[in-house]
């Protein structure tokens, strides 16, 4: 067997391991099993990587054939190719590290081997996800890893939100793949194959605007949204914070979110090919940042700030893709899962410290007592804002430069939303780690920094965030922006079929001036973040004494509310109705006040009720004379006209 | 008047068969709307006893005696035995609610009018005389196809008779400690 | 007896076949509409045995008027299920009705939802 | 053929075992001819034919499906093993008439003249009027019996009011035997095919002829429910789809639309009627109605696909349908509320904890039914949206994939009740025999989840 089989197979093994002795492998071989499953897939993946790279061309490893009917044939094989190898240092990488946290983050939980279970279960779907040669195979890692989230924000199903939050997920997870399972159907019937390959060269030889393309990348965007929380389907992602900390920081962080932009970077050819989607998307995306930013500004919930703050970036990469820019946007990605995974695990060690408090008004002043974290914190925070030269600065200003070669208007309002998102950081990190501490006296004899097992992973990641984003330098530092080159062979496709593809209008002093303006603002956000929050020591509100704007902010938009009304609340009504189609009372409801047979229907079910045979019976009848009308009412009405006129006649 | 000459023509066949048809569909009339479970069944023997001198004069004869024999023979005295066995009381209180004999009236009639409909417009197919075979209906036509083409499904009405027989002793019969009825 | 035969299809002729399947239908909503409104189980079931007879009726018609056997054949068959399905029904009425005393079907709605 | 001659031959001794002093034996020898049953109906492995004088159609596929439904009849079965619990227990009767009922089920799917259709059918419903009221003193067994024989024998009353009609206007009983497409008699083909379909419709449960099913499958004995709700639904659409594709085949402008109307309505009825049910049993019997919509989707598409995806489709659905009430039964069996077996959802609280084997049953059950891939219930779904796909039936796709989001609220009803900490139940004891038919359905799903084309590239 090769070793790019052995990649997703070493987290399945820990799955099993962990997943059927549960309850009976002791403690101590649980997290050596489940970070062991993790580093060996991160070695290999070292491995397959200098294989790759020794001919540089992409690897189809095919394991079996899958499926053959009716002249569509799907086989189970793997690609490696640039995409998939970097999102596999990723997903392994981010991923070991996150496992070795989670050692000592979940070392008091009951259902620790369970966790362990479920995180390299969630490890080995992501990684059929993006390594899979089809569309076929992303898809069954779609919903894994929909799955596994959902397990895991329900780890802790003692509390009932926990629960909901969960299944909140789970659904709009399912509405997105809803749009993506719609788009593979029309991908099928488009090319006949799901193989990546084939589809994309079949594409290429397609015109630009092509109708069915646009379906087919409006539908498996669908999906994107969902995965990637983008506006309408992001309100899982604060709920599902509900979860561990190490989950938000894998999962909701740094690998499943990004998913949806791996896929569309995936199908870069068909997104090139229909600039309405793009433009959709790079609009959805600015929308998203920005409204999730301004929800961000006034939250007191540490994780709530950093979901918030995710769903915000997650927009950022979408603009980038809109506008084309598929190697920013994708640089976002990477960059994005150092900081975030940084930041959350962080925010995990300040809980932890904090004895399970996560409430930012009851913090402060906590620089002193645990250093290493708040060092690694600040050093996310300056990554996120924009900062140069931490790796946030590099990728976000690359998407700004092609957001502004496309649209102004965009420009400055992912300006604005990037001024926001400085801010919020900022805001966040004082009011955790400066000023007085304003928790319980309990509380502060409690603090403590965390074990090594957890300040390691963050140690790692805060030396990544600094230097992240030297693999891609802006072309006016005339240093090589590694990354571009490095990715360059996946956009063949693009290429093809659209001759303007990649090239930059942008001459060298506008491009001085952009990135000038985006850090001069992230310093002024850092600047009124500490006159409000340190000079001023200005206590945050409470959420309910807030007034307008800032209470419709710090109350999401009242979005859950909407989504209650607008999607809950209808599948409920409709399942009462659908109901109570036999039962009475409805039916009184609904035929009310049409004469006759309205009371002879409510005698009826008055007497028969649901659990009638007489009533099923009559229902049954009904039904027939319904079908024969419907089968055969025309024709008979015709026929019988024609006897009539010829009568007449 | 047409009518009346209508009336006044029509030969000895189709005189048996309307007053056999009023006779079929009074008897299934009376079935379904006696309030007594006993009328319902002697109206239902009739309602058997005329279909039989339908088919005959449809020339099946051996149906025709088949028919008493299996229908007024032996289902209705299984209905008949029931009905005395559990003593059932003459209480009909769903005929005196109008309203589901109306609904049901209403469906009915729906699903009525579309078969009628259908049936007005459907030209009505003729006996074609030269292939006309006198002996169709004859108990030896029957027997030999019984035998021969249907054995399997023949056989296989064994099956049926025996799951009948079985499921219906266990279900029916009574248990320790329990009443006769 | 031999000089007769020939007259019969004349004989059968006399009644035009939708007449037949006209009278065949009534009879299967008669039927239809006795299962409708009585909730006599008892009562239901010989409704039942009415759509059947209708049935029977409707084969026999088309079975003689295209001189195929095979229609009559059927006939046989539907007899032999209908004795088997009126044994069993029968039976789980007296089943019920040494349970509830009773064998009107509005009393069994415990079943619902 | 030979399991038509062998079934019948074993169900009348099975029911001379019952004389005997010995109740025990019977258990062990209707799975013995149950098994004999099941080599006989591989003798006509590639020796398609047809046999008495165009009687029956036998060929691999229906070989295959033979093989189905026996199989599927020995997992059910093997639950019954302490068949005890039912006070009146008359074991030889019980397995006798199963075996009967296996002779319908086989005619159901080999047919060649709709007389043996018609036979089939009633074998099939006529055993399982007994089997519902096995249970005789259960009170809601026996409404649920009488409710299952009325509706049937009514549903019957039209199936053969459909027959007589198709035999008016074409004169023959026999499938195949030419595309009718109308011509003088029209209208009598157009009301033979719409009854003899509504007919068949019933057996299947699909809306709106589905309002039998939720009391039905609650109030009849766990092991029936299971028989009827695997054996009864893949030997009918079968049946369906030999109809559909043969004889009517001609028709299908005529059907088509109804037959969508009719998947759009036993999607909705089934996924949404199933949400707020708080019986196991019944969420069960909601979810069979949208699972019968499923399986009519695929006869949408065009035919020469439809036949495979409805057979993957009924073994993922019998496998996932089998583990599902095999919990039910075995955990149901350890509670027992006012003198009945207690068959709520919350019956499941805890069972992860208590017994993790059954709830991993439960679970891999419950994800193959909501469609989550890996499980063989994804595949089944695949299939089916693909054949609609094919015929350009977008919008019914849409709410089918819709309905299958939905789906996933009230399937994962028992799997978060099963894992939560609160536990209700004592220890459970699992006979082996259980414990094996587990290891099998879950490992099936499981197996045809991830290696579909096992079963798929049979035809």
């Amino acid at each position: 067997m090769s070793l790019i089989a052995l990649i997703p197979l070493f987290p399945l093994i820990g799955f099993l391991i962990n997943g059927l002795g549960y309850k009976k492998i002791p403690k101590a071989i649980v997290a050596p099993v489940g970070i062991g499953a993790a580093l060996l897939s991160f070695i290999t993946t070292v491995l397959v990587y200098f294989q790759f790279k020794a001919d540089g061309q992409t690897i189809i490893q095919p394991l079996f054939d899958w499926i053959t009917v009716g002249g569509l044939n799907i086989s189970f094989a793997f690609q490696i190719d640039q995409l998939s190898i970097i999102m596999l240092f990723i997903i392994t990488g981010v991923g070991t590290l996150i496992h070795l946290y989670s050692k000592g983050y979940m070392s008091h939980d009951e259902g620790y081997g369970k966790f362990f279970a479920y995180l390299n279960l969630f490890l080995f779907s992501m990684l059929l996800l993006v390594m899979g040669a089809n569309y076929l195979i992303m898809f069954i890692g779609w919903e894994g890893v929909g799955l596994c989230s959902y397990l895991l924000i329900g780890f802790w199903n003692k509390r009932s939100d926990f629960g909901d939050a969960a299944r909140k997920a789970f659904i709009m997870n399912r509405v997105g793949d809803l749009g993506f399972l719609i788009g593979i159907f029309l991908i099928i019937r488009q090319f006949g194959t799901l193989e990546y390959l084939s589809v994309f060269e079949q594409a290429q030889g397609l015109e630009m605007g092509n109708i069915s393309i646009m379906f087919i990348t409006f539908c498996l965007f669908i999906g994107a949204m969902g995965k990637s929380a983008q506006i309408p389907l992001f309100t899982w992602l604060p709920d599902a914070m509900a979860g561990p900390t190490p989950v938000s920081a894998l999962i909701h962080a740094a690998t499943m979110v990004t998913s949806g932009i791996y896929m569309v970077v995936r199908s870069n050819v068909l997104y090139t090919l229909s600039p309405d989607t793009l433009e959709f998307i790079a609009w959805i995306g600015t929308l998203t940042a920005l409204l999730a930013a301004s929800i961000a500004l006034f939250q007191n919930d540490i994780k709530k700030v950093l979901a918030y703050s995710t769903v915000s970036q997650l927009g950022y990469m979408f603009i980038g893709l809109g506008v084309m820019a598929y190697t920013s946007g994708f640089f976002h990605v990477i960059t994005h899962a150092f900081f975030k995974a940084l930041l959350f695990l962080g925010a995990g060690s300040v809980i932890h410290a904090m004895s399970d408090e996560q409430d930012i008004s009851k913090m402060g002043g906590l620089w002193s007592k645990i250093k290493i974290t708040a060092a690694t914190f600040l050093i996310g925070t300056i990554a996120i804002s924009g900062l140069p030269p931490f790796a946030g600065f590099f990728s976000k200003d690359e998407i700004l430069a092609h957001v502004f070669e496309h649209n102004k208007a965009m420009w400055a309002l992912a300006m604005v939303g990037s001024f926001m998102t400085a801010f919020y950081m900022f805001r966040l990190f004082f009011l955790t780690f400066t000023g007085k501490f304003r928790g319980t006296k309990e509380q502060e004899d409690h603090l403590h920094e965390s074990p090594s097992s957890m300040t390691i992973p963050l140690i790692v990641l805060a030396g990544l965030s600094i230097v992240g984003g030297f693999i891609g330098f802006p072309e006016i530092f005339h240093l090589p922006h590694a990354l571009a080159d490095f990715l360059s062979p996946l956009y063949d496709g693009s290429r093809a079929v659209n001759p303007e593809f990649g090239l930059v209008h942008l001459s060298h002093s506008t491009e001085w001036m952009l990135m000038g303006f985006s850090v001069l603002l992230a310093a002024v956000a850092l600047g009124v973040a500490w006159f409000i929050y340190v000079k001023k020591e200005t206590q945050p509100a409470d959420p309910s004494q807030l007034g307008g704007i800032k209470k419709v902010l710090a109350d999401k938009y009242y979005l859950d509310e909407a989504y209650q009304i607008a999607f809950v609340k209808p599948v409920e009504k409709a399942s009462q109705f659908f109901y109570s189609t036999i039962d009475k009372k409805a039916i009184d409801r609904v035929v009310e006040g049409t004469g006759d047979l309205t009371s002879l229907l409510n005698r009826l079910s008055t007497k028969l009720q649901t659990g009638s045979t007489g009533f099923y019976i009559l229902v049954m009848s009904i039904a027939v004379a319904a079908i024969l009308i419907l089968n055969m009412g025309t024709e008979i009405a015709d026929q019988f006209f024609s006897i009539f006129n010829a009568q007449t006649k | 008047m047409e009518t009346l000459e209508t009336i006044k023509n029509l030969t000895m066949t189709q005189w048996s068969f309307y007053a056999v048809s009023v006779l079929t569909l009074f008897g299934a009339l009376g079935t379904i709307l006696s309030k007594n479970p006993i009328h319902s069944v002697i109206y239902l023997i009739m309602t058997f006893f005329s279909l039989s001198a339908h088919y005959v004069l449809l020339n099946a004869q051996f149906l025709a005696a088949v028919n008493i024999v299996v229908y007024a023979g032996a289902i209705m005295v299984l209905f008949l035995f029931v009905v005395m066995f559990l003593n059932i009381k003459d209480e009909a209180p769903e005929l005196d609610n109008n309203k589901i004999v109306i609904g049901a009236s209403i469906v009915g009639g729906t699903i009525g009018v579309i078969l009628v409909a259908a049936i007005r417009l459907t030209e009505s197919q003729k006996i074609d005389p030269s292939t006309y075979q006198i002996k169709t209906g004859f108990i030896e036509t029957l027997g030999q196809l019984l035998y021969s083409k249907y054995l399997l499904p023949f056989e296989l009405v064994s099956v049926l008779f025996l799951i009948a027989m079985s499921g219906a002793v266990m279900l029916g019969r009574k248990e320790k400690g329990e009443r006769n009825f | 007896m031999e000089n007769q035969l020939p007259a019969m299809p004349d004989v059968i002729a006399q009644v035009p076949l939708n007449n037949y399947v006209l009278l065949a239908s009534i009879l299967f909503i008669i039927g239809i509409a006795g299962v409708l409104i009585r909730r006599n189980a008892i009562i239901m079931l010989m409704s039942i045995e009415l759509m059947l007879n209708a049935v029977n009726l409707l084969l026999v018609a088309f079975s003689s008027y295209r001189s195929d056997p095979n229609g009559q054949i059927f006939v046989f068959f539907i007899m032999a299920v209908a004795a088997a399905e009126v044994a069993v029904g029968l039976a789980i009425i007296v089943m019920i009705y040494r349970n509830i005393r009773s064998i009107d079907i509005s009393l069994l709605d415990k079943l619902r939802g | 053929m030979y399991p038509i001659i062998s079934l019948s031959v074993t169900g009348l001794l099975t029911l001379f075992l019952g004389f005997s002093e010995n109740k025990k034996i019977v258990f062990p020898a209707s799975i013995a001819f149950l098994l004999i049953a099941l080599a006989t109906a591989f003798i006509d492995w590639n020796a398609p034919g047809f046999y008495f004088n165009d009687m029956l159609q036998v060929n691999n596929t229906s070989i295959v499906f033979w093989a189905i439904l026996i199989i599927s009849a020995i997992l059910i079965m093997g639950f019954s093993e302490g068949f005890e619990r039912f006070e009146f227990a008359q074991p030889a009767e019980y397995f006798a008439i199963v075996q009967f009922s296996l002779v319908g089920a086989i005619m159901m799917v080999s047919f060649k003249n709709l007389i043996m259709l018609f036979l089939g059918i009633e074998i099939l419903s006529v055993a399982m009027y007994v089997l519902t009221g096995a249970d005789k003193r259960n009170i809601r067994g026996n409404e649920a019996a009488l409710k299952y024989f009325l509706m049937g024998a009514f549903a019957t009353g039209i199936l053969l009011f459909g027959m007589a009609m198709f035999y008016g206007a074409t004169g023959t009983f026999n499938i195949g035997s030419g595309v009718f497409i109308g011509g003088d008699n029209s209208f009598f083909l157009w009301i033979g095919c719409t009854f003899m379909l509504i007919g068949m419709l019933f057996k299947v449960a699909a809306a709106p002829f589905h309002l039998w099913t939720p009391d039905v499958y609650e109030g009849a004995p766990t092991i029936f429910t299971a028989y009827m709700s695997t054996i009864v639904k893949t030997a009918g659409f079968v049946a369906l789809f030999k109809v559909l594709s043969t004889t009517f085949s001609g028709l299908q402008d005529f059907w088509w639309i109804m037959i969508a109307v009719l998947v759009t309505l036993s999607l909705m009825i089934g996924n949404i009627g199933a949400v707020s049910q708080n019986s196991f049993k019944r969420l069960m019997a909601y979810s069979s109605i949208s699972h019968a919509g499923f399986m009519l989707l695929a006869l949408l598409g065009d035919h020469e696909n439809a036949l495979g995806s409805i057979m993957f489709y009924s073994v993922v659905y019998t496998l996932a349908t089998i583990s599902a009430f095999g919990v039910l039964m075995v955990v149901s069996k350890e509670r027992i509320e006012k003198g009945r077996v207690y068959e709520q959802n919350d019956l499941f609280k805890g069972l992860a904890q208590n017994n993790g084997f059954l709830a991993t049953v439960l679970i891999i059950a419950m994800l193959s039914l909501a469609g989550i891939p890996l499980t063989g219930g994804f595949w089944g779904k695949f299939f089916v949206f693909r054949d609609a796909a094919s015929s350009g039936l977008f919008w019914v796709i849409i709410m089918a994939v819709l309905m299958s989001a939905i789906a996933i609220y009230y399937y994962f009803k028992p799997v978060l009740l099963s894992m939560s900490k609160k536990t209700s139940l004592e220890s459970i004891t699992i006979n082996p025999l259980a414990k094996f038919i587990f290891a099998i359905t879950t490992f099936g799903t499981i197996v045809l989840g991830i290696f579909p084309w096992i079963l798929r590239s049979l035809f």
